[in-house]
């Protein structure tokens, strides 16, 4: 088992004909992702060609791919000015998950689109976000496929190459993953830290949990609450930025320190407070899950 | 992006909000002259992206048109936490009654924008929200129908129990909502908002901030970028794209991925050193941002050490290993620079950055050792 | 019993200053409504006079109202302009029930409105509406009391005076009504019959219902088939239009024909096709309902 | 509030929808004038609130400058429907490709503004509605949201497959939408929207209805009010807020309440009679609005008996009675009036009533019965 996305998942990509679009979507057909559809507006009709002969019908609209093809998850790559949009569509479309890799989308253009997702109940991962992947089974976005091993670990992540880092690590000890998720490294994101753990709680295949965070915010901290209160597998937790100055924005939209809340130091001590074993460095990510796996 | 207090007035105003009347000046002759345009007392008010200009003696109240411009003499070229007064705000002087707080943001947590409100004015709101909760009143809104009018009602009526001072403020906490969205805003701020002895409710400070994100549709905000109030080495970052924020440290760092790059600067720490910057390259395996990276990091007197830490996962290492030996060859380097690159043809990668001379490392933790060690020599 | 309205009414008053609001709020305390409070922006802290020495307390907004008085339903006699703020300005305050009697609330504030109500899960009934009335036991609006009586009879219509010809005749030979409610001439109200047909279907005092429908929409057809699937208790109807001319607007905003649907014709026949009996004449629907109650 | 075609066309330019240009003329110089003006073919149309116009030769192509003046000369002073032609539109002729259709208004059901269209244009879309449904795209726009980039393309998407029309039709969508909400509209549509053999999209059709309730807020749709182009009874009606609308009969009635007054119609055919109008005076017992009822029934030539329905509920019966005394002192009826009057107060008012020498009912059966007796003598 895995969460969120699997060998079941048929993925529609949304920007298919762009430039990166159209090279992660050759680098899922690789991994093994069911790529059923494309949709570029004004070129539905044409054909993606992926590795080895592979193709993906392009459509007009989400609408006609999800007819079409029985998509039940999209990804989309389209620039920012029209993410938003891109994200309501997909949502109306009837698919169940939709994963935006997007970076630069306006926050109220995302308030708006969070809330239609919420009236229709349909899970968005992202925006900003790296995407996710379910080693042998599923990989929805841009994280690199070979750094992954089918096992028993769950990762959850605001940060991409942070958590190719640990992941990584994870691997070359054998220790491999369940489902590895990048929520995003923006303010308003769709999957929060809660959402995942839940679902890493619920998944039987998944042992133990990997929690990347880092300034700015407080879904750490309300993470570790819940972790706290429902979860009974263990949690090691990391958070970059412990060096940030405050006020200033840390690349991620998401990650800057206003005012008291959201430093690095007050999310470790709610780690701490509330059971989660903290990572000082990103190398002691792999210790700390061993022992907790005894 | 933050903009300056005159150019949320100019929002404000636009949107219908009563700002006294004021204009900025450059040159104390510029300030004495508005003085006596406008008539009466007046303030004088530094236009820095800082908080605590009033500590900093940036903001005086002048008596008359050559006490304006003494205090523009004073306040411009003074340093506020070190960033240095340009222009000067000289506005009409107003009577003050009562002093309230009027602030919108977007809350994380409720994904929207919400409004927090106080009859404390002139305060932190964080500190009032810690320190004295109930003298706050918070409204989040729903941005499928955006802010109601009985929903500003219910605000404004938290400030004033007088009927016509909460018509007043029920008003302008809607255009203040019409401002922070036309603006493509992130934060909007009214503190205070004064009533003067007779009866009218206006707006004698402002502050917003814009969501970067919004400029492309909104080039007549984009415009306000004052690029005098920040580092040269974060405006250049910008124009090539790089997140950069200056530090005082010696280790530059040069990575790719924010939480990378944040994770890397704590490990610095870790081992007793200071890191000189955040800086996140992104994806790319371009020379040019390569390039633009490194003379960012060098017009850094105190950088004694460059350290590359490099994740390659779609990117492969030997690309960017290429990337970075291109780039060192265009521009001198005067400090040592020590590399780490691990993920997809690591090993490739390796061998170009030793055969270029470079100290070539696969572990993070290996590499920050290094690098701590050679700024400290 | 009775439905919407019953003795634990607690009833607030939006623009209870006004003429029409101040009039009718002292008609409603006198039939014995519970009104709590009133509302109207400005002027909390003073007092509404009612009759024989009667006040209730007035409040800037509905928030506070509520709050105060613990009031559970809200009747609006603001002015057009204001009248879809102020209904969901009530939605938002928590009580069950808005009833929203001005005529001329532009119908695109209304489709914003009516939403706002769903999303709260508050009932409106209105625009453009008199308002209902519990006989004995609460009056919300400006249905006239002198008219109606205790009883076993439920009523609903779209229209006002037309009502009051109907409640006067049963009411002559001794039919009362357990609840008179008058949904409204426009066309989108927040109550519609199948709402009100359901309540007092689950009503136990009710044993027969009127239903008095108009020309325009199709709301009295979808209200018979769902008589005809639903409802054990028997319903005589009437419609009022049959020589209205297509395409003109009689009087209620909703009172128009557009093109085949919503003629007087058709919702006769849809009455009869589905068991309700037709009153041809106002006159005839006593009879109707004295034989349907055998 | 119905407006004509060229106040629609010029609701859809403002929101940037591509319509060929026009302008109204009221003489058959002006309509030569602007066609000569525009040059090539112009079509010259019947501006009047009626459909069928072009069945009813209300529309002309015109070859030359010359044909527009004889066609407009034709159609200025035809009547449509009972409707005096006052203004012509004079505007270029199109080449044709394809025509569609675009509508949006209010359903009732949805509670919400709902879209229409189809590929087939120029047609009754609520005839396409019945015969043929497939040919028809809806699409109900969430009030919470408006109407969202997908939603347009994918109604834009039903009408052509050529993606370069698809794109022009999904932005006139967005801005019929635009239009609509702007104007205040129950009603929008653009039958047809054409193709041109160069491949723009463009709409030489408009129609709309504005909100009347809306009316208040929007005074320069206000103004589009075309009196000359209704009754003036009904002109009448309006400035003294009273719902009336003519119908044939000989029975004027005057009732208080809509559905009464439905009521009150339909009562007057059971009994053999034919209703002269609806006529709704509302709650109100004020003599200046009876004497205006009473002057717009009595405008009527046909009618031959004015017959009152009155419920008193709370207004009070004798109230109502003084006010009808009071009123037809005023003026002069040479048609027999008969009373009914019931509810509160109402032995009170009949005295009133048979004192000042009118029939006075209780019973609404009795009065029409009496009333259509009258009416055939």
């Amino acid at each position: 088992m895995a969460i969120f996305i699997d060998r079941d998942t048929k993925l529609v990509v949304q920007g298919i004909t762009g430039r990166d679009g159209s090279f992660h979507t050759r680098q899922m057909m690789e991994y093994g992702t069911q790529v059923v559809a494309g949709v570029t507006p004004g070129k539905g009709g044409q054909t993606f060609d992926g590795p080895d002969g592979t193709t993906a019908p392009i459509f007009n609209t989400m609408d006609q791919a999800v007819a079409e093809t029985g998509a039940n998850t999209s990804v989309i790559y389209v620039p920012p000015p029209f993410a938003a949009g891109a994200i309501m569509e997909a949502v109306d479309s009837g698919v169940d998950l939709v994963v935006c890799i997007t970076e630069g989308v306006p926050v109220l253009d995302m308030a708006r689109a969070h809330a239609f997702a919420r009236d229709h109940g349909v899970r968005v991962l992202g925006p900003n976000c790296p995407g996710l992947i379910s080693p042998g089974k599923s990989k929805v976005g841009i994280l690199p496929a070979q750094i992954v091993k089918e096992g028993p670990i769950g990762v959850v992540s605001r940060s991409g190459t942070l958590t190719y880092e640990a992941v990584f690590q994870l691997s070359n000890v054998g220790l491999g993953q369940t489902t590895c998720v990048g929520i995003g490294g923006d303010p308003l994101i769709g999957t929060n830290f809660i959402d995942c753990l839940e679902a890493f709680e619920n998944d039987p295949d998944t042992t133990a949990v990997v929690m990347i965070g880092e300034i700015g915010g407080t879904d750490e901290q309300e993470a570790a609450a819940w972790v706290k209160a429902n979860m009974s597998k263990p949690v090691v937790g990391f958070i970059a930025g412990q060096t940030a100055p405050p006020g200033r924005r840390m690349g991620h939209a998401g990650a800057i320190i206003s005012g008291s809340a959201g430093t690095a130091e007050e999310k470790m001590k709610s780690f701490e407070d509330n059971g989660i074993s903290v990572a000082e460095r990103p190398a002691d990510i792999v210790g700390l899950i061993q022992d907790a796996l005894g | 992006m933050d903009i300056h207090e005159y150019q949320a007035k100019e929002r404000f105003r636009a949107a219908g909000i009563p700002v006294p009347p004021g204009e900025i000046a450059r040159t104390p002759d510029e300030a004495q002259a508005l003085a006596e345009k406008f008539g009466g007392m007046t303030v004088v008010k530094a236009q820095v992206h800082s908080g605590g200009r009033g500590k900093a003696g940036g903001v005086k109240l002048a008596k008359t048109p050559a006490d304006a411009r003494a205090y523009a003499a004073d306040i411009l070229g003074m340093e506020i936490n070190g960033l240095t007064v340009e222009k000067v705000l000289v506005t009409t002087a107003e009577d003050i009654d009562t002093e309230a707080y009027v602030g919108v943001l977007v809350d994380r947590k409720k994904q929207a924008a919400t409004f927090m409100v106080s009859p404390e004015g002139g305060i932190d709101i964080e500190e009032v929200a810690h320190s004295n909760p109930e003298a706050i009143r918070k409204l989040t809104v729903d941005p499928r129908y955006g802010l109601l009018p009985h929903q500003a009602y219910w605000l404004a009526n938290f400030l004033y129990e007088d009927p016509g001072l909460a018509k007043q403020a029920s008003k302008i906490v809607g255009q203040l909502y019409r401002a922070f969205v036309d603006s493509g805003a992130s934060m909007a701020e009214i503190n205070p908002l004064i009533t003067t002895p007779d009866g009218k409710v206006k707006a004698i400070d402002a502050k917003m901030s814009i969501d970067d994100n919004e400029l492309f549709r909104r080039p007549e905000v984009a415009e306000m970028r004052d690029s005098s109030s920040e580092p040269p080495a974060e405006t250049k970052a910008r124009e090539a794209s790089l997140s950069y924020v200056k530090l005082d440290g010696a280790v530059g760092c040069c990575v790719n991925g924010a939480g990378l790059a944040m994770a890397t600067m704590d490990l610095v720490k870790y081992y007793g050193g200071e890191p000189a910057n955040f800086l996140d390259i992104g994806g790319s395996s371009n020379p040019e941002k390569v390039v633009s990276a490194l003379e960012i990091i060098t017009s850094d007197p105190k950088v004694k050490v460059i350290l590359f830490n490099i994740f390659g996962g779609i990117t492969r290492c030997d690309d960017v290993a290429n990337g970075i030996v291109e780039a060192t060859k265009r521009i001198d380097i005067e400090v040592p620079i020590v590399i780490r690159l691990t993920g997809t043809n690591e090993e490739k990668a390796l061998e170009i950055l030793k055969d270029a001379g470079f100290s070539a490392y696969t572990s993070m933790d290996a590499v920050v050792e290094k690098a701590v060690e050679l700024a400290k020599a």
